[in-house]
């Protein structure tokens, strides 16, 4: 089974990378842009057949592992 | 022989290089990456740092900035291009060189001095060193494995166009003398008509005894005639 | 809103600290009030239970300029020279994120030295973790390192020299601390004393945030319902901005437009703009919607109490607005004219107009609380270790066992991830006694390095406190350096605590002590408190970063050596004192006792002969000798170098084990030239310094007469091998 | 209009992060584990009301700035 993981920054915590991102993309004619956000993507790979089961395996990834909690979000899709 | 070294934000070994430059009898400018135009130059430099923080990927932002497409017309043009660390991968980014420098294998920036050899030494930037010279040179580097694909390997190998790996003391180059998981432990490549190199190492580091040696200076000599 | 016993706690001040306040305003604080009275009476910004201990620290010396109370210590090296040093801590935030704390810890640090007009040109750090068994550990070391290195290499300035140490003591609460070191002329130095009426106040640098707000979880009108999004967070660093930000400030520091500028730090917008007016008794008005914010609808409170990282404040002559604001837009980054100095000796925060917010200077700054906490003496401890009753264990076992421990391992492994040759100045790297920066252009060189000892403090403060100030002098004078002043950080368990406070003011005592005799004044420091959790205080740990001056440098003195059938001679006495050792620790697991004794004019003398043999070129190598002993330094000396050595037995002997392991204060190991050995002798003999020949330098074996003998590869290798299998 | 672009190494580029995550959350009791990739997410605001002109654009974005195609991959998705 397989899940994509999104980490992001939480939404008041600094993204530098996004910020400069988004500056760029101006810079080389792209003014229509709103915003960018940066964030980490993990496709994982899992061999539990349980679907339940098997999110719940990843969500405990992204807990203990993925995700710094005190300053990102994490989602889980089933892909 | 007048040189022009490039200055990004984030920028951080500008000043070495110069320093380097001047000691050894260049006419050196530094270039501001606002500007829209280039001093006559024979050589440009772009140095090492983390320009723009080295977000997104090492080198990409600074690969789209104003006085870049300076740096391909002259380059084009025949004008000799160096690039040191970020610099290649700005190169890189730019498509003035092919290939990319990928996270190293070790998933760790690594500062430490390391051996390489002098594979081609018939260009107008290592005609001062000797045929597989073995220096040490100092590596400061969170993206320096070097990747391309099979054909333009092949080509770099049949071509020549790979200036230095990394190696041992004696020369020998192996797994085990690969710091950062690079291709053939590619540590400098030229594009096809030698007049850009691009190298991870960093031979202003090694121009000053006081400091760490004079390996980088050789390099240096063999561009000013 | 009405300040309800609730808020006032949330704020983390006392009932006691909430009435005084409202006797200072003669009234009840609004919210925004209370917030900015919490932030400058915390420990952090107050100093409330340290201030008179503080006091008592020699900060006076001929090369001071500048002592602890501005936002760096600054030092004259001669010929124009100064140099700028800080250390400061950042424990909490690395414990919770270590990659983002260690960072911003980088960064603050930094900021405070490039305010004053320097050019920071190195970077050291101490960082202390948890037991390597511990679950958390083995993460925590991970990021802290990169994030070190994240920030220090992406802005450019060499991480050159630090110490690394593992403690169940910090098993849940580690220890990040930084150092900053820049270099400026004398004639160009920076303060954040304001001066003059009606002067432009100036915000440049990142936006503003809502990084790290205290107490910002806590209800109330701007933080309902919502309140859960807006929960205080670590902030992220920007090495990036900061690198913009630096050279931007040094370049409007070219000319005289700046009255006087303070980076902002702890409690951001609110202690730079007190400081900068209590200092140049002013008061200071602010239009709060002026401020650059990050996100939308920010409230003052939220602008006042932010700390985003990569801010300034700036006051500026009359007329170089323009100029000025010229520069920032070249680096990219915000100006903007917040607000401007005023006679009231007020903080007046106006927000479209409407005043929000009004306090006198002095009851933020000098009417802060200041607190004489009550503090127990600690006696010398009694126990004394009974060697005969330990089980025996070959010396060549031991010595194995303490170079392959987490703690005396080669720290390669971090110093590898740390850019130390950016600058090209770095002539000693990290591995040495201390690092060697070269100042730029110039022959002379600077030396730095930062110790601690919480073993030795915890035993006994105040010897403690002795102890270390002496092992960083210590350092910096093994590679020929004149030892010049220190910065320290101070951190210790909960101040309310007597023991604890026992432990901070005996430290003191014992630093004050040290510096005095060794003419070593403390020019720079922070002091973190309330490290630790449940009730379970960490051991004292007081961090010394000195600075030295190298006035020609003509060589760099380490302690490799550097040739075969040298002599090797120990300058001091030893007497074998293990309790508190390390060897003790590591092979035992026994931790009591008495830390070792500090006798400081041998320690003076002893250091002042080593001076002079380095100086007049008559000696190969030099090494101090600290925990582990005599032959944990010898067998360092020969695991960086291509050449073994052999140790005599030595003829006077009570125990081999005290004689090697014995942690004895005041000693070097020098490597002689032979022919030199009569010059040395004769420096060593003029001064009435203790000194005995013991061993030699050989090929390829470290070995101990009539013990063991060892390949250094091998011994390189067992020195190598704990980083890269944890 | 929102984006989500996702930019992942190609097959043929080693993936030492991916690799090194993977290890470690085995390490960490997460045997069932099959394999994870690593990569970049971007969160993109657009302000354009056509969806195949947005796409476009971003696309563009894409191709000139945020991915390397020598070495990525990446798809964008309308959210
Ligand atoms: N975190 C660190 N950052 C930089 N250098 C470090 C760090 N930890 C240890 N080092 C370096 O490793 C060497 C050995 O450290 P240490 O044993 O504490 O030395 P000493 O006992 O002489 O103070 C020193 O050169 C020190 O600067
Ligand atoms: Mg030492």
């Amino acid at each position: 089974m397989k899940f994509s993981v999104i980490v992001t920054l939480k939404k008041d915590v600094l993204d530098p990378q996004g910020k400069v991102v988004e500056n760029t993309l101006r810079n080389i004619g792209m003014e229509d842009l709103k915003s960018v956000r940066q964030g980490k993507y993990f496709e994982i790979e899992i061999n539990i057949g349980d679907p339940k089961k098997a999110e719940k395996k990843v969500d405990d990834m992204c807990k203990k592992l993925l995700a710094n909690l005190v300053i990102e979000d994490y989602k889980v899709c089933k892909i | 022989m007048n040189s022009s070294v490039i200055v990004f934000p984030g920028s951080n070994c500008d000043r070495d290089i110069a320093v380097a430059l001047e000691k050894m009898q260049f006419k050196n400018r530094m270039v501001w990456h606002k500007e829209t135009a280039l001093p006559k130059s024979d050589l440009i430099v772009i140095p090492g740092g983390f320009s723009y923080g080295d977000y997104l990927r090492s080198g990409a932002i600074a690969g789209k900035s104003l006085i870049i497409t300076e740096v391909i017309k002259a380059a084009n043009s025949g004008c000799l291009v160096l690039g040191i660390c970020n610099g290649f991968q700005i190169l890189t980014e730019t498509g003035l060189l092919e290939g990319a420098l990928l996270r190293n294998k070790n998933l760790k920036f690594i500062n430490k001095d390391v051996n390489i050899k002098v594979t081609n030494n018939q260009t107008k930037f290592s005609k001062k060193y000797k045929k597989d010279q073995v220096l040490k040179i100092n590596i400061a580097h969170n993206e320096g494995n070097y990747f391309t694909n099979p054909e333009h390997l092949k080509k770099l190998n049949e071509e020549s166009l790979i200036a230095f790996k990394y190696c041992d003391t004696k020369g020998k180059v192996d797994e085990e003398n690969n710091p950062n998981g690079s291709l053939e432990n590619i540590a400098g490549v030229y594009n096809s008509k030698k007049n850009i190199l691009g190298m991870m190492p960093h031979p202003e580091r090694m121009v000053d005894k006081m400091i760490s040696n004079k390996d980088g200076i050789n390099l240096f000599s063999s561009l000013l005639n | 809103m009405k300040i309800t016993n609730q808020l006032i706690e949330k704020h983390g001040l006392k009932y006691e600290e909430f009435s005084s306040i409202k006797k200072l305003l003669n009234r009840e604080p609004n919210l925004l009030e209370l917030g900015i009275f919490s932030a400058m009476w915390n420990e952090h910004c107050s100093y409330k239970s340290s201030r008179i201990h503080l006091k008592n620290l020699p900060t006076k010396g001929k090369k001071v300029i500048q002592g602890p109370g501005e936002n760096a210590g600054v030092i004259d090296i001669g010929d124009n020279d100064a140099i700028i040093f800080k250390i400061e801590s950042h424990n909490h935030p690395s414990y919770l994120e270590p990659y983002q704390g260690a960072a911003t810890g980088v960064g603050g640090i930094l900021r405070d030295v490039f305010t004053m007009g320097a050019r920071p040109i190195a970077l050291l750090n101490s960082i202390h973790f948890g037991s390597p068994d511990h679950h958390k550990t083995k993460n925590l070391l991970n990021g802290v390192v990169s994030g070190i290195g994240g920030y220090g290499n992406s802005i450019g300035i060499p991480t050159v020299a630090g110490e690394t140490k593992f403690n169940k003591t910090y098993n849940e609460n580690i220890l990040v601390n930084a150092m900053a070191v820049g270099h400026a002329n004398k004639d160009k130095i920076f303060y954040s004393k304001a001066k003059g009426l009606n002067k432009s106040v100036v915000y440049v640098g990142s936006k503003t945030g809502r990084d790290g707000i205290h107490g910002a979880s806590m209800a109330s009108a701007e933080f309902d319902e919502n309140s859960e999004d807006k929960k205080p967070t670590v902030q992220v660093g920007d090495p990036f901005t900061e690198k913009l930000l630096m050279e931007a400030c040094l370049e409007l520091m070219q000319d005289n437009s700046i009255i006087s500028i303070q980076d902002m730090g702890a409690a951001g917008l609110t202690s730079s703009s007190v400081e900068m007016a209590s200092k140049g008794e002013l008061g200071i008005e602010l239009d709060l919607e002026k401020v650059p914010c990050r996100e939308e609808n920010m409230t003052p409170y939220e602008m006042m109490l932010s700390e985003s990282q990569e801010r300034m404040l700036i006051i500026l002559e009359d007329g170089k607005e323009k100029k000025a604001k010229k520069i920032f837009e070249k680096w990219d980054l915000d100006f903007v004219v917040i607000g401007k100095t005023t006679d009231t000796k007020k903080l007046v925060l106006k927000y479209n107009n409407h005043i929000e917010g009004e306090i006198p200077i002095s009851a933020l700054a000098t009417s802060a609380p200041l607190y004489n906490r009550k503090w127990d003496k600690k006696k010398l401890p009694k126990d004394k270790v009974d060697l005969g009753a330990l089980k025996k264990i070959k010396i060549e076992d031991a010595l194995i066992k303490i170079l392959s421990s987490a703690n005396h391992s080669n720290k390669s492994w971090i110093t590898d991830q740390f850019d130390q040759m950016v600058m090209c100045d770095t002539a000693q790297k990290s591995g040495s006694d201390a690092a060697i920066i070269r100042i730029h252009g110039k022959e002379k060189a600077i030396a730095v390095s930062v110790d601690s000892s919480s073993n030795y403090c915890k035993a006994h403060p105040l010897s403690g406190g002795k102890q270390i100030v002496c092992e960083n002098w210590r350092n910096l004078v093994a590679v020929g350096a004149k030892p010049i002043a220190i910065t320290n950080c101070l951190n210790f368990g909960n101040p309310e605590e007597p023991k604890i406070m026992g432990e901070f003011a005996e430290c003191l005592l014992g630093i004050k002590e040290s510096c005095e005799f060794l003419s070593y004044p403390v020019v720079s420091g922070n002091v973190s408190f309330y490290n630790g959790t449940n009730k379970k205080n960490i051991s004292p740990t007081p961090v010394i970063g000195g600075v030295g001056l190298i006035s020609n440098l003509k060589k760099p003195m380490n302690h490799i050596l550097k040739k075969d059938s040298s002599i090797l001679i120990i300058i001091g006495k030893t007497f074998g004192h293990l309790e508190q050792s390390t060897f003790l620790e590591e092979v035992y697991s026994i931790t009591d006792g008495q830390p070792p004794e500090i006798n400081l004019k041998n320690e003076k003398n002893n250091g002042e002969a080593v001076l002079e043999i380095i100086k007049k070129d008559l000696v190969n190598s030099v090494h101090d000798i600290s925990s582990g002993g005599l032959i944990v330094a010898l067998a360092e000396m020969s695991i960086q170098s291509d050449f073994g050595l052999k140790v005599y037995k030595p003829k006077k002997l009570t125990k081999f084990i005290k004689y090697l392991f014995g942690e004895d204060q005041g000693r070097y190991v020098l490597e002689i030239d032979k022919e030199k050995l009569k010059k040395v002798e004769e420096i060593l003999k003029n001064n009435n310094i203790f000194y005995e020949q013991i061993g030699v330098t050989q090929k390829d074996f470290f070995e101990v007469e009539d013990e063991f003998k060892i390949d250094i590869k091998k011994l390189h290798k067992i020195n190598n091998q704990w980083y890269n299998n944890y």
